[in-house]
């Protein structure tokens, strides 16, 4: 087998590896989607509650997740990141924002979908808003399409297709966060 | 006025040019021939025939109007979406195309409109908009975010989905006509003349049928017939008339009946044998579902992986008789990397470097499948980071041809 | 050496080689430049003669040029057509046009910068005009850029860099048709 | 309000939503961690460094800024040109960018209406915009359109070939100045204070100097000194104080000073030697000279070829030494595409088949290069068609590293 056997065979299969979650030629119009809902009677404080905490920082009510993780599972820029198991779009980390903040110029949209992902360390299960960052052309950079949990649109708050910067200013998708609300007493349906 | 532009450019430009060009003979001393005649602007052919595709591409922000038989470009229209990708609506009996779009007064900011653009089917010119309240929601997708009736007066655009409603528009009167709430169910599917279903986050569906003023005259919801966390319905179904199939994420299609006292489940049966699942064959894609309606073959992309691979691309076609629920058929999926990378590597199509590359490049797969509904069948694919267009002789799987620079990313394929 | 090896290296000598005229990535923002001018005396003259030849359509007052060339010397949707010889931007032949006319719901410049192309039959020069097709975003089909005879901006008649769509309503542009004026009596300076 | 604003919309969602959503734990039963704060915007932080680099993108429609070091994405603006991948223009006294640009009102149809876009350096948030006529001049190398003079008060943009005049706006004021005819002459090249420099079309150089209202206090023609036609001055010159350095399509360096009495030739030089040039060699890109002031090094893409392949890619990076007119180094372009393709193909950065890609693939070459200005200088390469950003050591050519994802097309880069 020469050599274009073999780099084809493993460019593609890292392709199909992959094609789900990266790929920039896809990168555009991947909408995103959000949900701000875990369960009926959270829904209206659930996001009241992450005004205050933003209003707080970076409050040591309990403890944080630990990040201390090797490897791309560790990177917030890397599609595998633990926290992108449910995100679709280009990380905001790698457009002049961060996993949890958005890029100079940009507006957060108050609404999102959410993900179940577990933290590789302490094995426990986090829910995790996918905030997009709006009023800005496509970022470009960095697109991830992880749909672990992910449901379809009639299921608003965990489908990530829809194009959630709906709550902002101007609903031209940037980028997306990956955000910490709380533990997830269960596990995503695919775990 | 229009006439004496050109003359009046060449004026302004003779005034401020420079006063002499030496190089360039004067045109009175050369020799005259017969020039093309200038101004001449194309339309599309009256026919567009069973194969014509509409191809969407989210950075070019335009739907290219295919000939499928051939691979040729017969126009194009703009969508303003910057993360759309969808392909406009067709109607044939009014020879108009529709486009939902919004537009900011600053490009990506500033104020949004909210439009349905209308041009003419035959010369693709503008000749009308219909201004919507400011709601229509935007997918990566593409699918099911608006549809055209069948009696081709009314379309209906969803909403935003903290809207919780659908926008209906006249198209006859070119005029807004309504806006629907829709608690809890979302998505457009067209049922019929004045009528359309959509799937709601209960697990039931809901019919609504059209009043002339473009009310609703009748919503009807059925009883919850699916889980929509432990195996949901893909929202990318294929069309039987009255009836739509959705695959669900564990493979089992369900048929379902938008007419009636409700909307009802009408048959539910696997798409994969036992020892297909466990050999982890999924279903999975953008639009991985289509039907040729008189032949009853349903086309289903399909792959190995794991939950959470339904957004996948589709290493196989599996071919279904929808009467007998049996799979009778399996296509694959050519390569269709070489066909987009061919122009940017600068190789001509008969080359011996592309030949090469054709041979040894494996399928990437594809996300999007549609057929075409005449009697010798075009199956149409698309992988969602390849702007080419597969076609496939939908009747044997043969490939017969791949259509060339088909945008840059994988946008929404429709049949006109 | 191995098929890799060489595969890498004849696309690349064949990139090289089109480098200049062909490569859908940089297809857009090529902006179409066009200028009417061929000659002082002749400046007023010839965009109204073209207006007449308009209304006769294909008149028959001398010969055209010979266009019946085996090979994509001969082909209108080649960048090697031998009238492409000063194109800079998508065939209009490829998106709805032709090499003559525009796509449907497109509008012609009026204004247009000029090529001096030379015909393989019968050996002469001819003056080509670029006339852009406007009001509808990139084409983004068959991308040219060939530059024989090309000047910068400040001799814009013969510059395909400027958005020659200027002097249509929209200045959007979507690609560019080569047509023809008249025989030439000086080839390009490049020739 | 806006505070309230996520509340109003969970309210809103869960008034639509399903009755019941039991896959899904409350969160109130959840244990409390802690959340990341909600809202945070960045800023580009305070200072930029001499490595910052804007990297224009046509597809997607703005510009990147990056840091030149490490590659990373400090924040956008978006460009509306179409066919643009224009930078745009920063002013570090007053802490803005500054982006030309039209919109149309349906996007790519209706009326334009062309503005100034202003952005604040360090939240990168509009802070204002001023009204322009409707002329701004549009090409697709994106060079010398409009030009910011150096005490950063007005910006002079390039308008349409028909207009023959360029239109100054009063950054300071936020407002239209003035419209200076410039008949014959093009594109604009900052020169001073309030000055700036044209070429035209009779092979002159034009000299304008702004009074304290914009319009134009003083203007100054040279002789023509360079034939248009037969060796034709390239636009894409590189600065140097109140001179302009451009190269001829024959590889002849052109100095043009344009203060004095008139602007004036003070240097012509070849950079290339007759056996070069017999072997082909010339100059050519989009954007192929530039010149380091303090070292007095200038860099200049250069390929085998012909005439008309005057945008060609550079294959190599001859330099000079602008005193003695003599070429001292010669730097190889490195391999662009593999960055390229890397992400395409799903390749880790540290994976076996991307090193095998980036040992075997063979350099494109470039088409634009720019020097930073500082001691330690970078070289920024890139090529039309493969949006990354090579970056080299400007004082050994060393290869230091390739900036990924920038953008899909090679627009304009531009240091801020």
């Amino acid at each position: 087998m020469s050599r274009l056997d073999r780099w084809m065979e493993n460019s593609s299969r890292a392709l199909a590896r992959r094609s789900g979650r990266r790929g920039f030629l896809a990168r555009l119009g991947r909408v995103i989607a959000g949900g701000t809902v875990t369960g009926v009677a959270a829904l209206p404080l659930l996001p009241v509650a992450r005004g205050q905490a933003s209003d707080e920082s970076h409050g040591s009510r309990a403890a944080a997740p630990p990040e201390d993780i090797q490897g791309p599972e560790g990177d917030p820029n890397h599609c595998d990141y633990w926290r992108n198991c449910a995100i679709d779009g280009f990380l905001c980390g790698c457009c002049g924002g961060s996993s949890t903040s958005c890029p100079p110029g940009t507006e957060m949209s108050p609404v999102t979908w959410i993900g179940t992902c577990r933290n590789p360390l302490d094995k426990k299960d986090y829910l995790i808003w996918y905030n997009d960052c709006c009023g800005r052309n496509p970022c470009g950079r960095c697109f991830c399409n992880r749909n672990e949990g992910e449901r379809p649109v009639y299921h608003p708050y965990r489908n990530n297709d829809i194009n959630w910067c709906a709550g902002a200013e101007s609903q031209v998708y940037n980028c997306s966060a990956a955000m910490i609300i709380g533990l997830a007493v269960e596990g995503q349906p695919e775990k | 006025m229009k006439a004496l532009l050109p003359a009046l450019f060449a004026a302004i430009l003779f005034a401020l040019g420079p006063a002499a060009d030496t190089a360039w003979p004067s045109a009175p001393e050369a020799p005259i021939v017969t020039q093309d005649p200038h101004g001449v602007v194309e339309s599309v052919r009256p026919e567009l025939g069973p194969h014509a595709l509409w191809v969407g591409d989210r950075l070019f922000r335009h739907s290219i109007l295919f000939d499928g038989d051939n691979g040729q470009a017969l126009g194009m229209v703009d969508i303003t979406w910057t993360l759309g990708g969808v392909a406009p609506h067709t109607s044939h009996s009014r020879r108009e195309v529709y486009v939902v779009e919004p537009v900011y007064d600053r490009g990506h900011r500033g104020e949004r409109i909210d439009y349905v653009t209308i041009y003419d089917l035959h010369t693709l010119a503008v000749t009308g908009e219909i201004e919507l309240p400011t709601k229509g929601a935007e997918a990566g997708h593409g699918v099911a975010l608006s549809a055209l009736l069948d009696d081709e007066r009314f379309l209906v655009v969803l909403n935003l989905v903290q809207s919780g409603s659908v926008t209906v528009v006249d198209l006859e009167q070119r005029r807004f006509a309504a806006e629907i709430p829709t608690a809890g169910c979302s998505l457009v599917y067209p049922t019929g003349r004045r009528s359309f279903g959509m799937l709601c986050g209960d697990g039931a569906a809901l019919a609504i049928t059209l009043a002339d003023d473009g009310s609703a005259a009748e919503t009807r919801r059925s009883e919850p017939f699916f889980d929509v966390v432990a195996d949901p319905l893909s929202e990318k179904g294929a069309r039987d008339g009255s009836r739509w199939l959705f695959a669900s994420f564990d493979g089992y299609l369900h048929e379902v009946e938008f007419t009636g006292d409700k909307p009802s489940l009408v048959a539910r049966w696997s798409l994969m044998t036992d020892r297909e699942r466990a050999d982890s064959w999924l279903v999975g894609g953008s639009q991985h579902l289509a039907l040729h309606r008189d032949s009853r073959r349903l086309y289903s992309l399909v792959h190995q992986g794991q939950r959470g691979s339904h957004k996948d691309a589709g290493s196989e076609i599996w071919v279904y008789d929808t009467e007998n629920h049996a799979r009778i058929d399996t296509f694959e999926i050519p390569a269709l990397l070489p066909a987009f990378l061919r122009p940017v590597l600068g190789l001509a199509p008969d080359s011996l470097a592309y030949r090469v590359l054709s041979f040894f490049t494996p399928s990437m797969g594809a996300h999007r499948v549609v057929v075409s509904q005449d009697d010798e069948p075009l199956l149409f694919l698309r992988h969602g980071e390849i702007g080419v267009i597969g076609v496939l002789d939908a009747r044997d799987g043969r490939h017969l041809h791949t259509i060339e620079e088909a945008g840059m990313t994988g946008g929404e394929i429709r049949i006109p």
